[in-house]
């Protein structure tokens, strides 16, 4: 569904991808680890379309994702939680979710069920000013509010940052139910190895912009595979 | 109407009235004849109003035609001759009538004829020579201008003419008019002491400036009971006033208020709601109140019959305009410039002075002639206060212009497009939403309300290429004020800077009045650092 | 007395003159939503205290009000057992010695990492003394060691603005560091951060803790056991639960509204 | 123990480079002016010298306004009224110069106010017929004012577009109240018609010479001041108080303090740059209070390039200059260009033209050294050897 | 190249006073052109520099040295607005050349290297003023301006000259507008009402620019018509009508020197000449145009007379000369550096132009400094024989030359 290849992004004369390769098929979980500045966030960033490659390519559902922009990518079907929630602060909790209206036809203008069933505290802070969430509130509302765009491909980065435990065993069983009933690709960005190994069905580790190691969630056990994750 | 006019329409009307009764009189038409050669003979306009009066005083209604043509400034002195004609026609060669009969008698070149000036004082002597007959007109509005001439002037000598008019009269308002006079006439006239409080009673009842200037202009009285009564009424006069005086404020605080929110409401879009300092906005007006005079000059060539229409025509087009102006300027300047807010103060104060160049190259530097449509001319008067209609209809407009942006922003799906897409530009993207497309929308319509503001300034102000400066300050105080990104915040700043400006202007004068109103505004800020509707709370910071 | 028992009272045990902070039936409410509701905490000098709860349980709220940047609708804030908090605002309580890392990781993003590290130091504050300071040897070694501790030193003039997500918590945690505060505040210091740097930063904060007070805000419960610290469970703006980690996260209505089953 | 400050806080060579600039053009046009004859080939007319003598007052009045603007984040939009304050007391200086050389030939009083029937000279005009006075009162005004203002606005924590309309307002109010014939500074004419300052004949070439040089000299010392500043520790301050107010707070600094310390060094030297200005342009008038002046200030500034020292000094010369050529070369479309002007460098030039002049060379030198790292990684010696040569 | 002699033109093209100035430049080129056509001036063609000032008052200063020593022109026509004309005041002293200033000003002033063609206050205020005394009968004034320094010092005038002549000082109002005021109500209230007291009230209005066209249409939609209370202005003009509905002001007035509707032969001759430069039948003249057209013409005969453009030479050659103005007079330039113009009053016809409707019969000459203001009444200005811009008659000397004499002393200095 998704086709990485040989992605390279730069920032100035830094260089954060050099040459990344990866895929993401429907009804599957990708789980993408590694340290911190690996440029886990910067692969996430180019899917969307929120910062161009270098070179390489990205294809979706067999198109070619050159230099289309992130509304024509989030109408293609990619659903995006980006790291640090980048909630709408003045628009109500409300508002917030209906953003995911832009690329629906009519018809599909409500929202989904499920998002209310995962996260029965945004229907009470419906109202509410999105910046006036608590943290772990907002996560949950990005979270909600890419469900919203009815996704093919969910792609969110580090979605547990701030939340609540039992909500993260939530959040971890409604990836399972999206993949399972909807058959959605997800792109999973997680420090968080616990969560990682329960829901992925195969993992990537990235280590200054590529790709060290590739395979299923059971990899992780394996100590030199987790060496790439330690300091 | 002009003022001319309508006296002349007075004059025609009261002609057609007299003229069956009074037609043969030969040796009248001697009289009249040798009185209006009289208008020809004199040099100032002291013997000149003098020459009126003794033309009115043939009481030959005849007299009417030349001196209707008196105060339109056609009649004229034949050079050779010194004989007293009416001219039509323009140019150099000029029709000449028979000033008794108004029968063509031929024509003459304009060197030839010399032109009885006249002058305000003239005309109102015109006026007030004839104005008691007037009070017999068919028309209402006729006699209502006549009794309130009568009311103006009071003159104990009409008191008779005045009383028979009431008793004829069967328009309620005219004949409450004409008792007004009746009463001013009373006041100046040598009556008994009761008959005079009842008129100073009366007099009290009209209220208003003109009742306290009778008050006050009436002739002593030895009586103490008239003098209290004189003195009582004009203190209740006063005290009414004093109430009028406070709803007048309020009014003109208001009128001012709408204008301030005309000018700032496209403001609150592209700079409140987008964060652009927008230094365009003015000319964004500008260009609104240019397309109205180009619809105007338009009509006003081509289609004279559709001249009231101007404005609702030159609405739209005002919003197209200025808004594809806007649409051009954000694509092709301040898309490049978000997430740099403060250059968008650079770029915008070079488009401003780019258009303002080309309207002055296009249209010329000096101001344009921009008309009140007839039913947005003149006043009505509420009470004591005098409304303009011009006014009002601009109150009523910015009120629905609010309401209609109000709702288009906080309602509808564009709206929350428009307010996701300037809250965080990359996200809105991420949701779909077509960022550069909503951005040229949203810079469009702040600027085509700005546009359609023009339309309702270019009613009260220059057109000139100068015009959006006059407003730019006083927008960007207003959003600032009422709180940036809030449109209810900018409503209630607009009525309320505009009120506090008329309350203080009375006291402090325009200048010190303003300089308060900015001191007010700059104390203000210091407790609400977030302007009037300061959004409160995390969602700010964040 | 057991945490339940101290939130049914709603008196903190232990007195205020032993505490380093202090607060008793504090409550803010916005817009009517009630955040903090008749909130007593204290914390004793020296002490490292953990705190969980739901998501808007008021964690981050409590720290806004004892920094000065919220202030209560009511109850008592004390720091030392004597300095009301609610009369001084946050560069006063700053220069008391209480210390803060926000949950949304924020640096001065047009500086370097090095710069970010310096004005964070503890020591010149005033206008004046700042135009004339010089970076002094001493200043020069506490930077480089908290770049070593951060694991920032490659990065030393790297811009913050060009931090990924994790590398900025890390860069204010040691700006934290370099305060070098009576108390430190620390809201999820974990967040973004691999199960490897999250031990580290627990051995981190217990080092830290040995000479100072500490609060640290976490949902990641293995890390909170690690700190091996009394815990405080938050719940809609009161103690719901407070103890030993084993102790809150048996507590039945601990696990009904934050651990879930 | 000035210098010794200056010299402490390490002042990089674009500084230095640029007071060399600044005081060699200082020293070498009033020289060709005065000095060559009028047929030299290098003699510069005293028409040319007026006009850079303003510009150098307005390149000082910019670099007043970058040091709130660029490093402390505070865009004034009334940077105009402190100008104007410090123009005013000089020009009351030299009013009072003129002694019984008025039109009226009245010993005391300006002639604005004998012709509007003042009797006696307000108290606020005492003291200015002493040059010492006017000079403290040329730093004081302005820098009384921002104080005061400052104060309340930024310990009400005003900031961003509020702090910038209350600054415009302010600049609006004053314009306002200096118009007011009863203020008792001329109306909008203003203050004009001077003949001397200390002394020396206004009109003189040598005079205007000398008033070039001390506008090179004030122009020097603000940049060495604001040089100074941005490399001191308070200089970081000032940066992070510009990029979150907020958090400087919470690490105890008072982002107030810092501002107000900025804000009042900023208005005097605005102060002293109008009463530079005066003297070479030869009025003063309310028009200097005009809230577009303000803002002119800002698009200066912003041409140069904001943050960067010689910046704002650069956009104040160039548009100034260019404002002059145009003004006379193509008169009725002048106002095209300067538009366009404006467009184009924040189109192309985003950081104006010197901060995109600096980042490109940021960048080259940075390329370079990577490629250099590079190449001496991969190819070892020989390939960096024509780098090398360069 | 070298056989012309520039004129310079310095007049705003753009800014506020673009929409008064704009008109005053085109007038310039018109006349220069019409000149050379009639053999330039000393048998050289004349060239125009124009430049903008851009109603930057500093700027004007700027300009003008610019003009004179980069151009090197042999006299320069420019200015409106006082503030501009004080600024260039030392730029022209000191390079000694000449400017002729069109517009109608506030007076208390006489500069050798200036040459006043508009009206000083005793050719425009005080007879418009007379005017509504005798001919309309007005006993209350209200006396409406813009805060400035010309309706200042014209309405102190006044007011001097109405308290002189009976008025009692209850009668008359002041009161001042900031430059481009916009919001009339209150004030057109107020005049309402004080008009409404019983006796004949008119408004003598010093508003000027901008301010005016919302003025004139407050008063129109209040309904304040002529006849009840006129208006009279002194800086409204046909440019000025141009951008206002005329219709509901017919009867308002305004005191100039020249109107459009004047029926001369030469301003026949000069409206045509007019239309044919601009190309458009509908562009108006106005008073400063024709001050313009005076001067120049005086100029050019004035260098004639002395052989050269040297500014030496011609200032001393102006004073004395005569040429025809176009309301059929000859206009002299007098020794003060004022003119000599008729006085007319017209009132606004519905077409946008003026009906005169009282006119001095001579002509009035020009007084620098006014008779009404205490401090100046004694002087007096004559740059022929007593070579001097404000000599005291009192004290029988001239006070620049005394100042000039003995330098500010200490004593004069701290007094
Ligand atoms: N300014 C505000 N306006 C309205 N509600 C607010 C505001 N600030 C906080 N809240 C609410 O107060 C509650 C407490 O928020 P707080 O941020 O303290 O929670 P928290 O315990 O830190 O949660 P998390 O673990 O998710 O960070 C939340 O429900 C939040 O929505
Ligand atoms: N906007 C930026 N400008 C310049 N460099 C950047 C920018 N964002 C990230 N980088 C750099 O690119 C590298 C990769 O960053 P990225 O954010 O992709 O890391 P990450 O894997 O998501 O890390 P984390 O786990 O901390 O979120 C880092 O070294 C970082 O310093
Ligand atoms: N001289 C004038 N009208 O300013
Ligand atoms: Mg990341
Ligand atoms: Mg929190």
């Amino acid at each position: 569904m998704l086709i990485i290849d040989n992605a390279r992004l730069h920032y100035g004369a830094a260089e954060a991808l050099r040459g990344v390769s990866l895929e993401a098929e429907p009804a599957t979980i990708t789980c993408i680890l590694g340290r911190n500045g690996v440029g886990k966030t910067s692969l996430m960033r180019a899917i969307v379309g929120h910062h161009p490659l270098t070179s390489g390519t990205i294809r979706f559902n067999g198109e070619v994702f050159a230099r289309r922009p992130a509304y024509d990518r989030a109408r293609a079907g990619i659903g995006f939680v980006p790291q640090g929630r980048e909630i709408f602060p003045l628009l109500t909790v409300r508002e917030n979710l209906q953003t995911g209206y832009a690329g629906l036809p009519r018809s599909e203008r409500h929202i989904p069920d499920t998002v209310f069933e995962l996260f029965p505290v945004l229907k009470d802070m419906l109202n509410r000013r999105g910046g006036d969430l608590s943290g772990g509130q907002q996560q949950q509302l990005a979270i909600g509010r890419a469900l919203v765009t009815r996704p093919k491909l969910l792609a969110l980065d580090e979605p547990t940052e701030g939340i609540q435990p039992s909500i993260i065993k939530d959040i971890g069983r409604a990836l399972t139910f999206l993949r399972d009933e909807f058959g959605m690709a997800i792109l999973l960005v997680e420090q968080y190895l616990d969560f990682c190994r329960g829901l992925a069905d195969s993992v990537s580790i990235l280590d200054r912009g590529v790709v060290v190691h590739q395979g299923v969630a059971e990899d992780l056990d394996r100590p030199e595979v987790r060496a790439h994750l330690t300091v | 109407m002009t003022v001319t006019r309508s006296i002349a329409a007075l004059f025609a009307v009261l002609a057609v009235l007299l003229s069956p009764s009074m037609a043969t009189a030969q040796d009248s038409d001697v009289a009249l004849r040798q009185a209006i050669a009289g208008l020809g003979a004199e040099k100032g306009y002291a013997r000149l109003r003098e020459a009126i009066n003794v033309v009115a005083q043939t009481g030959d209604p005849r007299a009417a035609r030349v001196l209707g043509a008196l105060t339109e400034g056609d009649v004229y002195r034949r050079a050779d001759d010194g004989a007293v004609v009416i001219v039509s026609g323009r140019g150099q060669q000029l029709t000449l009538h028979d000033p008794v009969t108004g029968e063509a008698i031929g024509t003459a070149p304009k060197s030839a004829l010399d032109k009885v000036r006249v002058n305000n004082s003239v005309r109102r002597s015109v006026r007030a020579a004839l104005g008691g007959l007037t009070l017999a007109a068919g028309d209402p509005d006729i006699r209502m201008t006549a009794a309130r001439t009568l009311i103006a002037t009071p003159d104990p000598d009409s008191l008779a003419a005045i009383e028979k008019a009431i008793s004829d009269e069967e328009d309620d308002a005219v004949r409450d008019a004409l008792e007004n006079a009746r009463a001013g006439a009373i006041l100046f006239s040598g009556a008994d002491p009761e008959t005079r409080i009842a008129a100073i009673e009366t007099i009290r009842n009209m209220g208003g400036q003109q009742a306290l200037s009778l008050l006050a202009r009436m002739p002593a009285s030895p009586d103490q009971g008239v003098l209290q009564a004189a003195e009582d009424a004009a203190a209740s006069v006063q005290k009414r006033l004093q109430y009028w005086g406070l709803g007048q404020n309020i009014w003109y605080g208001v009128s001012l208020g709408s204008v301030l929110l005309l000018a700032a409401i496209g403001l609150a879009i592209t700079f409140g709601v987008m964060g652009v300092i927008n230094m365009a906005h003015g000319e964004m007006v500008m260009l609104g109140a240019y397309t109205t005079f180009t619809v105007q000059e338009v009509m006003r060539t081509s289609f004279p019959g559709l001249l009231d229409w101007s404005l609702p025509i030159a609405l739209p087009l005002a919003f197209l305009v200025a808004g594809s102006v806007g649409f051009a300027l954000e694509r092709g300047v301040i898309r490049f410039l978000y997430g740099r807010p403060l250059e968008t103060l650079l770029a915008t104060w070079g488009v401003s002075l780019v258009l303002q160049q080309s309207v002055r190259t296009l249209f010329g530097p000096s101001n344009r002639e921009v008309s009140n449509p007839s039913f947005m001319s003149g006043a009505f008067q509420l009470g004591e206060i005098s409304v303009t209609w011009n006014r009002l209809y601009i109150v009523v407009f910015a009120l629905v212009v609010f309401a209609v942006l109000l709702y288009a922003i906080n309602r509808t799906s564009l709206g929350l497009r428009m307010r996701a897409v300037t809250q965080n530009r990359r996200m809105a993207a991420a949701m779909g939403i077509r960022t550069p497309w909503v951005d040229a929308l949203t810079f469009a319509l702040g600027s085509g309300i700005a546009g359609i503001a023009g339309v309702a300034l270019s009613q009260i102000d220059n057109v000139s290429p100068n015009l959006g400066q006059g407003y730019i300050i006083d927008s960007f105080m207003v959003v600032v004020f009422g709180g940036v990104g809030n449109l209810w915040g900018t409503l209630i700043a607009a009525l309320s800077l505009g009120v506090a400006n008329k309350f203080l202007e009375p006291f402090a004068g325009a200048v010190l009045g303003k300089i308060l109103v900015l001191v007010f505004i700059i104390l203000f800020i210091q407790r609400r650092p977030r302007g009037l509707f300061a959004l409160k709370g995390r969602a700010v910071d964040a | 007395m057991t945490g339940a028992e101290v939130a049914a009272s709603g008196k903190p045990a232990g007195h205020r003159e032993d505490t380093i902070l202090y607060l008793d039936g504090v409550s803010v409410s916005f817009d009517g939503f009630k955040a903090i509701n008749n909130l007593s905490f204290l914390l004793r000098e020296g002490e490292m205290r953990a705190v969980i709860g739901p998501n808007g349980a008021g964690k981050t709220t409590m720290m806004d009000i004892i920094t000065g940047k919220t202030r209560p609708d009511e109850g008592e804030v004390f720091f030392n057992g004597n300095v009301d908090l609610t009369r001084h605002d946050e560069p006063a309580i700053a220069t008391m010695g209480i210390g803060r890392k926000f949950q949304k990781p924020t640096v001065f993003e047009g500086h370097t990492v090095d710069d970010n590290l310096a004005l964070a130091l503890s020591g010149v504050r005033s206008i004046f003394a700042s135009l004339a300071h010089r970076r002094t040897i001493e200043e020069e070694r506490r930077i480089v060691e908290i770049l070593e501790t951060t694991r920032l030193s490659h990065l030393r003039h790297t811009s913050a603005a060009s931090l990924s997500h994790g590398q900025k918590q890390w860069l204010e945690i040691g700006m934290l560091l370099a305060q070098s505060p009576k108390v430190l505040l620390v809201d999820e210091p974990v967040a973004g951060m691999t199960d490897a740097e999250t031990a580290e930063t627990a051995r981190l904060l217990r080092d830290i803790a040995r000479s100072h007070s500490v609060v640290v805000v976490e949902h990641d419960m293995g890390f909170v056991r690690d700190l091996g610290v009394k815990v405080t469970c938050l719940h809609e703006g009161s103690v719901l639960s407070e103890g030993t980690i084993d102790h809150v996260s048996a507590d039945p209505k601990v696990i009904e509204v934050y651990l879930g089953r | 123990m000035i210098t010794g400050y200056f010299l402490r806080q390490g002042l990089n060579r674009w500084i230095i480079a640029s007071l060399v600039v600044i005081l060699a053009i200082g020293i070498l046009v009033p020289a060709a002016n005065l000095l060559l004859p009028a047929g030299h080939p290098l003699h510069v007319p005293s028409y040319i010298v007026a006009l850079f003598g303003k510009y150098l007052c307005y390149a000082l009045l910019a670099l007043s306004l970058d040091l709130v603007w660029g490093y402390v984040g505070i865009l004034s939009l009334g940077h105009g009224a402190f100008f104007a304050l410090g123009g005013y007391a000089m020009g009351m200086y030299l009013m009072r110069q003129i002694g019984t050389r008025g039109v009226y030939g009245d010993p005391t009083l300006p002639d604005f106010m004998v012709f509007l029937n003042w009797k006696e000279l307000p108290w606020f005009w005492s003291g200015f017929d002493q040059f010492w006075f006017a000079a403290i009162m040329v730093m004081l005004a302005p820098g009384l004012l921002a104080f005061v203002f400052g104060w309340f606005a930024f310990r009400s924590r005003v900031t961003g577009v509020y702090l910038s309309i209350i600054t415009q307002a302010m600049t609006y109010a004053l314009m306002l109240a200096f118009f007011r014939n009863d203020m008792g500074f001329g109306g909008n004419n203003g203050l004009t018609d001077f003949k001397d300052i200390l002394g020396y004949s206004i009109q003189s070439d040598q005079t205007r010479a000398a008033l070039f040089l001390s506008s090179a000299v004030a122009l020097a010392l603000g940049v060495l001041l604001v040089g100074a500043l941005g490399a001191s520790r308070y200089g970081k301050l000032m940066v992070a108080v510009r990029d979150a107010e907020d958090r400087t707070r919470f690490l105890g600094y008072r982002p107030e303090f810092v501002k107000l310390f900025a804000f009042t060094a900023s208005a005097v030297m605005a102060g002293i740059a109008g009463a530079l200005y005066v003297p070479q342009v030869g009025i003063i008038n309310p028009g200097e209070f005009a809230p577009a002046n303000s803002i002119e200030i800002v698009i200066w500034t912003a041409v140069g390039g904001r943050g960067t020292i010689i910046g704002p000094i650069i956009g104040a010369i160039l548009v100034n200059a260019g404002k002059s050529a145009f003004t006379g070369l193509f008169p009725e479309y002048w106002l095209f260009a300067l538009g366009a002007l404006f467009i184009a460098v924040t189109l192309f030039l985003p950081k104006g033209i010197v901060g995109t002049a600096m980042h490109g060379w940021d960048a080259l030198q940075r390329l370079r050294a990577a490629r250099r790292h590079e190449e001496g990684r991969h190819d070892g010696p020989a390939a960096s050897q024509p780098e090398a040569a360069e | 190249q070298e056989d012309t002699i520039k004129v310079g033109i310095l007049h705003s093209l753009s800014g506020t006073m673009a929409i008064s100035e704009t008109t005053l430049k085109d007038a310039m080129l018109m006349l220069i052109e019409a000149q050379n056509e009639k053999g330039g001036l000393l048998g050289k063609k004349l060239e125009a520099v124009v430049v903008d000032p851009a109603s930057d008052w500093p700027l004007f200063a700027e300009k003008a040295r610019q003009l004179i020593e980069q151009d090197e022109v042999a006299a320069v026509f420019g200015c409106w607005t006082s503030v501009s004309r004080k600024s260039v005041l030392p730029v022209f002293s000191e390079l000694n050349s000449i400017l002729f200033y069109p517009v109608q000003y506030e007076g208390e002033e006489s500069e050798r290297n200036v040459f006043y063609t508009g009206a000083a206050p005793n050719q425009q205020a005080i007879p418009a003023v007379d005017y509504l005394m005798n001919e309309e009968g007005v006993e209350r004034w209200v006396l409406e301006g813009t805060d400035y320094v010309y309706p200042r010092t014209t309405n102190k005038i006044l007011e001097q000259y109405l308290l002189d002549k009976g008025v009692a000082a209850e009668d008359i109002i002041v009161n001042y507008t900031p430059f481009g005021f916009s919001d009339w109500q209150t004030e057109v209230a107020r005049i309402k009402e004080f008009g409404s007291a019983g006796k004949k009230t008119a408004v003598v209005s010093t508003v000027n620019g901008d301010a005016n066209v919302p003025f004139y249409k407050e008063l129109a939609n209040q309904g304040i018509k002529a006849e009840d209370i006129p208006v009279v202005a002194f800086s409204v003009g046909e440019e000025e009508l141009a951008g206002i509905d005329t219709g509901p002001l017919v009867g308002h007035l305004a005191a100039w020197n020249y109107f459009q509707s004047v029926e001369t032969e030469a301003n026949a001759s000069f409206i045509e000449e007019w239309h044919a430069f601009t190309g458009d039948e509908a562009r108006v003249t106005n008073d400063p145009m024709e001050a313009h057209y005076i001067g120049f013409n005086m100029w050019i005969k004035a260098a004639e007379a002395a052989g050269t453009t040297d500014p030496d030479a011609v200032i001393a050659a102006l004073p004395g000369i005569e040429v025809p103005n176009l309301t059929g007079g000859i206009s002299k330039m007098l020794p003060n550096h004022h003119i000599t113009k008729p006085v007319l009053i017209g009132e606004i016809q519905e077409d946008g132009q003026f009906e005169v409707v009282s006119e001095t019969d001579d002509l009035v000459p020009g007084d620098a400094w006014s008779d009404f203001l205490p401090e100046s009444k004694k002087l007096k200005s004559d740059w022929v024989d007593l070579k001097c811009g404000n000599y005291d008659t009192e004290a029988e000397k001239c006070i620049a030359e005394t100042a000039m004499a003995e330098p500010a002393t200490e004593a004069a200095k701290s007094n």
